[in-house]
């Protein structure tokens, strides 16, 4: 059962939505800065909000068709929706809550889908209180709880981990995996953590001002950005403008001069002209610092730079280096140590070509 | 002199008006706070009425409509071979006319205060609007239900002009407990007025107060963090400061 | 035919003293039992209209009663006059008014409030007007009235103080809840239009016999000294007492 | 026959007791609302006493009470120079005290829908309780606050129990429109009366129609996705289907 | 000016608060797992919860004193609160709902401020929607930015950045960290992200449970944890129960049975007895896998092995592995490659002993 969506939405002068994109049965991980419309995109889709045009259908199921003019009335469509801001029905218990979408089962049967669902979201102690009588975190668990109970013929989550810490959000991943498993139907995931796209995602489609930027395999779409936004929500934290000075095709690569300096850098073949302007990103993680020029490497680009900063975060440690343009790049805190680096000393750069990557600029 | 007769009537008088207007009104209200319709403000205000006319006034035209000179009035006598006006029935229709915004306006009111996302968030999880409208838009608009219902029990309970118009007081049928005190007073019988009065007063008093006891125990009406720990701080709350 | 009937009554408000009284009477001797419906006559002429299953008007004044026997909503030949209202000038106890002086003493400045029922509707209005006009004080008191909507609660107005003075039906003034509170004089009647108060029987009545047999006792000496005494009495009657009476005057 | 005085006094009457009651009825509504006293049921019970008694009862106790033999209306009398009842003034104030429940019931269930986490935000923001209640409280329970100011209203306008008890119907001082029609139907007047009522009904017919096509172009109330884009495919609604 | 906290509140059978830390000016992170009483917390500072018993004091200021009586309104308190459920005004536009809170300004200075602080969160063209009517990212900014611009006394932050994307995330990140070097004051900000403690906590405190399990610099709390909640949150991703069998004093180690199999490790020594049980936790990232058994290494701790299933997650490979006990290990993809790992094949575990952390176990 396939998910296939191809709508256009204005909802105000500035903002309109034109989306296009299939998902099978499993996770589809909806990326996106905030106000990308990812909300308005799963609005349209539960038929909260009419399309100006296209059309969505669930398999054989026709949900929406501005040509046939069909439009599924919203109780009809049998979804779960997690809504971002929660709903949760302030006057009913957590337990009416999750019950709510199933009153057509008899009630005991009602009652073990409720606390084989809560108790797997570790909040079925919880089942008697009001919304208002429990935390930020398991209100979030309770909405979830109460939009899988009804074993929906498509999922739509709004951001559905948010509000939880590290360990329950890796529970509830795993739970949602094997609630996955058992039910064959497409989940429409939107999340701002790449590291949930890859853990969940099947397919991701990321979506910047109203329009899908990218879609795909995680990997293909994650791993190698062709889009700066999609490059920035993957933590790509380097990002700069580039002209073309030259091509080797024999080596795959174009040698560019980077906007506002002088610094040159060889980045891989793209389908553009010398004297283009190009966007690359490069992972900070990618960089190599070295406090002695780099000798016998098979990395390109080497330049010779100054520490501008350095900041220990947790694990790694992230230095600012100026060279010609500033680079954020990481280092682990015992290499920072065992090469001496201090704010001002001099380093050398090392950038693979393969770490540039070429993304299409956002408008 | 206590008579037990009106009062029993007027009570019988006033529940059967309050659940029909509960009946009638929810809908009516439901539709005026639902409605998109460009010209429903027409039919507010047409259910508004009601409101400014005096209550004799309305009572007198009411008579006129449903009496034995009028289509209506020799329709309804055909079918039940006796006239609507003077009898039980007639009084009913004519208080239901004529307390039917005082339920209506504040049921609009609360059902336009509920959130559209807890409505939408009942349909996305499959429920009729029927059945949205019974566990979320009615439990959330409890207080603006009640308060319709307690402003047309009360009214009705109260109501003078229109009864004496359409009922002609007649004692058991159609003499209401404020037409017999108002007897009283003419008849410059202040003891027996003030007798029946307060009675009257006592009954509604105590009548009140434990609903609105029982409401305060039970919580009745929903209210955003009722009996949550964050309740007693609230910030519009006087805080003490010793 | 005795035992069996029961009547509904629809009588002037004026009536509740004289009534209470006439109807046990009625009930202890014929075994009739009488539903009584107090209010304001022009209501009951719009009820009647529309199909009130009175069986007997009682009205406070004959222009009602008239106005249905013309629409044939009465039996006919049943109109019959029952009584004759009069005015009385009204005072509280307490004041040092002397009534003597009759409806002139109303223009003395110390009077601010004069309780009057309303004479657009009221019979005992219109003829507190006639009698004022008769005096030549109307105009200097109109800006003093105050109307109450029938000549009841003009009588509430005084009696609970709130005006000074009232125009009131003698049947309100012998009242025993007005009698202790105050003193009072009857207005000649010669200086308005006689109050004529008149009672019919209605077409629409299911109990005429019984309806006639109540017409019937209160044409009885006995009721008819009973009306007297809570201060309705019949035209000719008055006419009769007045003659002998104020011939000395 | 168009009694313009009538009209006129009518409306004065109506605003004047819609203005007292709006100032008298919001604080006594939000005290209702937001005290956590214990007893509080006990004065909701009193404030609600008024619906219950005939307004012609009523106006009977309230003349009784003005008048001069009770110590209230003597003292009013030695301030003033003049007695209460069948002035303006004392139409005022017995139609304040019998609208009151009309005003203060809408307006507590309204108030004590609002979310207390936006009273705590207004505080924690620095604003004062007073700040709260007209910035935060009132606009999002207007719709509440206007329903009671509607009713009571409306209720003045067609009041005539209690005025026809304390006016003394003095035409230009004390005699509204709905006792002019009410005399005129007495008179068998009925031209006369019909006359005055449709002007009235008409008159009353247009104010709500532009009140409600006015707040429905301009939101006067606050309604949760008012006119978001949400709004026209709201779930309650209904959603067509070809 | 510092914040001292010592509050005791009882909020239901099951849950009760009792706290206590000093945050001078700067941030103090505050973490904890979903329903460990954050918001409780905050909420008692704040002064819409009546805490009871205790004492709140900002520098000179006492906020609340069970012993002296004092509670003061939280109109007077002077502080900034961004809601975990935002609390915007919904009837408000957002320029009305940020400058709600500084009425006291002229117009004209009004207007500024809360510009300045709307282009600084990007949502500057948004100033006349209301709250229903911008996305969630957007309102969450929103909150964020009327609670800054009154220029507080105390600024308390229930994660603010949770509805964010990366890159919004780490502009405001930065915002806040020049706005705080403007205003020296206490900031008690909630998250339930380790990196945002990093990257901006000057000190941590975790809470869990209601009680404070850790306090102090990110790096002592975080780095080595001493309590299972806390090696949770900062992700330590392989926690084990253990009995210690012998120790040794002069390497300062002791040697410890794995519950529920025969395999023994070796962690540092603890003030514990032979024979008790003690927890130990271990980052998924500091366990080497190898494909032949490691020779001359420091390490002490070897295990032979078997992979049983193998996930890519973007730029890492998330391993799972059986020795006795289940292991989470943590690769790169070429790591992966070269080795040749696959699912079933045999493995060698390596673990330095110094990367176990002993922590106390959850009630
Ligand atoms: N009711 C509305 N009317 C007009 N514009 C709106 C409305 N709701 C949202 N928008 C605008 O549409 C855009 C997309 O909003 P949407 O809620 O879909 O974003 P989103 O991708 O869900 O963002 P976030 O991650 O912040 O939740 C935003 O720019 C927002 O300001
Ligand atoms: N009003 C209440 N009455 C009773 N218990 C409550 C109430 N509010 C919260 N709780 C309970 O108190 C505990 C702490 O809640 P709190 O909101 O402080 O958690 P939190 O740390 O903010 O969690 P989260 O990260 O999920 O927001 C939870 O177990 C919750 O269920
Ligand atoms: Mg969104
Ligand atoms: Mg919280």
């Amino acid at each position: 059962m396939q998910l296939s969506v191809r709508i256009a939405k204005r909802l105000s002068k500035s903002f309109s939505l034109e989306a296009e994109f299939d998902a099978p049965a499993g996770f589809a991980m909806l990326l996106g800065p905030s106000g990308a419309g990812k909300t308005t995109l799963l609005n349209c889709i539960a038929g909260l909000l009419r399309p100006d045009a296209g059309r969505i259908a669930l398999g054989e199921r026709v949900l929406f068709d501005s040509a046939s003019r069909t439009n599924l009335p919203v109780q009809e469509r049998k979804l779960g929706y997690l809504f971002q801001n929660l709903a949760l029905f302030p006057h009913l218990t957590i337990a009416q809550n999750v019950k709510y979408g199933i009153s057509h089962l008899p009630a005991e049967q009602r009652s073990e889908r409720m606390t084989a669902m809560l108790e797997s979201f570790r909040i079925a102690h919880l089942v008697d209180r009001k919304p208002s009588e429990i935390s930020g975190g398991e209100r979030q668990r309770a909405a979830l709880a109460r939009s899988l109970v009804t074993n929906p013929t498509m999922l739509l989550l709004d951001e559905p981990l948010l509000a939880l810490d590290v360990v329950t959000k890796a529970k509830i991943v795993d739970d949602l995996r094997i609630w996955n498993a058992e039910h064959a139907i497409p989940i429409v995931y939107v999340t701002h953590s790449p590291q949930e796209a890859y853990a969940l995602g099947e397919r991701v489609v990321v979506l910047d001002a109203g329009r899908v930027v990218g879609r795909g395999m995680p990997n293909e779409v994650l791993a190698a950005p062709r889009h700066e936004t999609i490059a920035q929500i993957v933590g790509f934290e380097n990002v700069f403008d580039v002209t073309v000075k030259s091509v080797s095709e024999s080596q795959g690569t174009m040698l560019c001069q980077m906007d506002g300096s002088l610094t040159e850098i060889d980045v891989p073949l793209g389908h553009v002209e010398i004297g283009e302007r190009v966007r690359i990103a490069i992972r900070a993680g990618d960089i190599i610092a070295a406090t002695e020029r780099p000798q016998h490497l098979s990395a390109r680009n080497n330049f010779a730079a100054r520490i501008v900063s350095i900041r220990r975060e947790g694990p790694r440690v992230i230095l600012l280096i100026e060279a010609g343009v500033t680079f954020e790049v990481h280092v682990t805190p015992r290499a920072c140590d065992e090469l001496g680096l201090a704010e001002g000393s001099p380093v050398w750069l090392v950038i693979k070509s393969y770490s540039c990557h070429l993304v299409a600029p956002r408008e | 002199m206590m008579d037990w007769s009106a009062i029993f009537l007027t009570l019988r008088l006033a529940l059967v008006v309050c659940a029909l207007l509960l009946i009638i009104g929810m809908p009516i209200a439901s539709w005026l706070s639902f409605s998109k319709w460009r010209y429903k403000f027409f039919v507010e205000s047409i259910v508004a009425l009601p409101l400014v006319l005096p209550p004799t006034v309305l009572g007198f035209y009411v008579l006129v409509a449903m009496g034995s000179q009028s289509p209506f009035g020799r329709w309804y006598q055909s079918i039940s071979g006796h006239a609507m006006p003077f009898t039980f029935t007639g009084l009913v229709i004519a208080s239901v006319i004529y307390s039917l915004p005082f339920a209506v306006q504040p049921m609009t009111a609360a059902f336009g205060q509920v959130d559209r996302n807890l409505i939408n968030a009942s349909s996305t999880l499959g429920a009729s609007r029927l059945r949205t409208f019974i566990r979320i838009v009615l439990p959330l608009s409890l207080g603006g239900v009640v308060t319709g219902v307690v402003l047309s029990f009360a009214h009705t309970l109260g109501e003078f002009g229109v009864v004496l118009m359409v009922g002609g007081n007649i004692p058991g049928v159609t003499q209401t407990v404020s037409i017999a005190i108002y007897d009283h007073v003419q008849a410059l019988d202040y003891a027996g007025a003030n007798h029946m009065a307060l009675l009257l007063l006592a009954f509604s008093f105590i009548t009140l107060s434990i609903t609105y006891s029982l409401n305060r125990r039970a919580g009745i009406f929903y209210r955003p963090y009722r009996d949550s720990a964050l309740r007693p701080e609230v910030g519009f709350a006087k805080t003490r400061r010793h | 035919q005795a035992g069996a009937g029961e009547i509904t009554i629809a009588a002037a408000s004026d009536l509740t003293f004289a009534f209470k009284d006439l109807t046990a009477r009625v009930h202890k001797q014929t075994g009739n039992s009488v539903k009584l419906s107090y209010g304001s006559s022009g209501n009951f002429f719009s009820q009647i209209q529309s199909g009130a299953p009175y069986d007997l008007f009682f009205s406070a004044d004959i222009d009602y009663p008239k106005k249905l026997e013309g629409a044939e909503l009465t039996e006919p030949g049943t109109l019959y006059e029952y009584a004759t209202g009069k005015l009385v000038l009204w005072v509280p106890t307490a004041s040092k008014l002397d009534l003597k002086r009759g409806l002139a003493v109303l223009t003395e400045p110390s009077i601010r409030k004069i309780a009057i029922a309303n004479p657009q509707h009221a019979p005992y209005g219109r003829a507190t007007v006639a009698a004022m006009e008769h005096a030549g004080i109307y105009d200097q008191v109109k800006q003093k009235l105050v109307l109450g909507e029938n000549i009841s609660q003009a009588a509430q107005f005084v009696e609970s103080g709130n005006a000074d003075h009232g125009v009131l039906a003698l049947s309100l003034a012998v009242a025993p809840a007005m009698k202790e509170k105050g003193r009072y004089v009857e207005v000649p009647s010669e200086d308005y239009p006689a109050i004529i108060q008149a009672a019919v029987i209605l077409k629409s009545s299911h109990e005429k016999e019984t309806a006639q047999a109540f017409l019937k006792f209160i044409k009885t000496p006995a009721s008819l000294a009973l009306m007297a005494q809570y201060g309705f009495t019949i035209l000719n009657q008055i006419a009769g007492e007045q003659n002998h009476e104020s011939a000395p005057n």
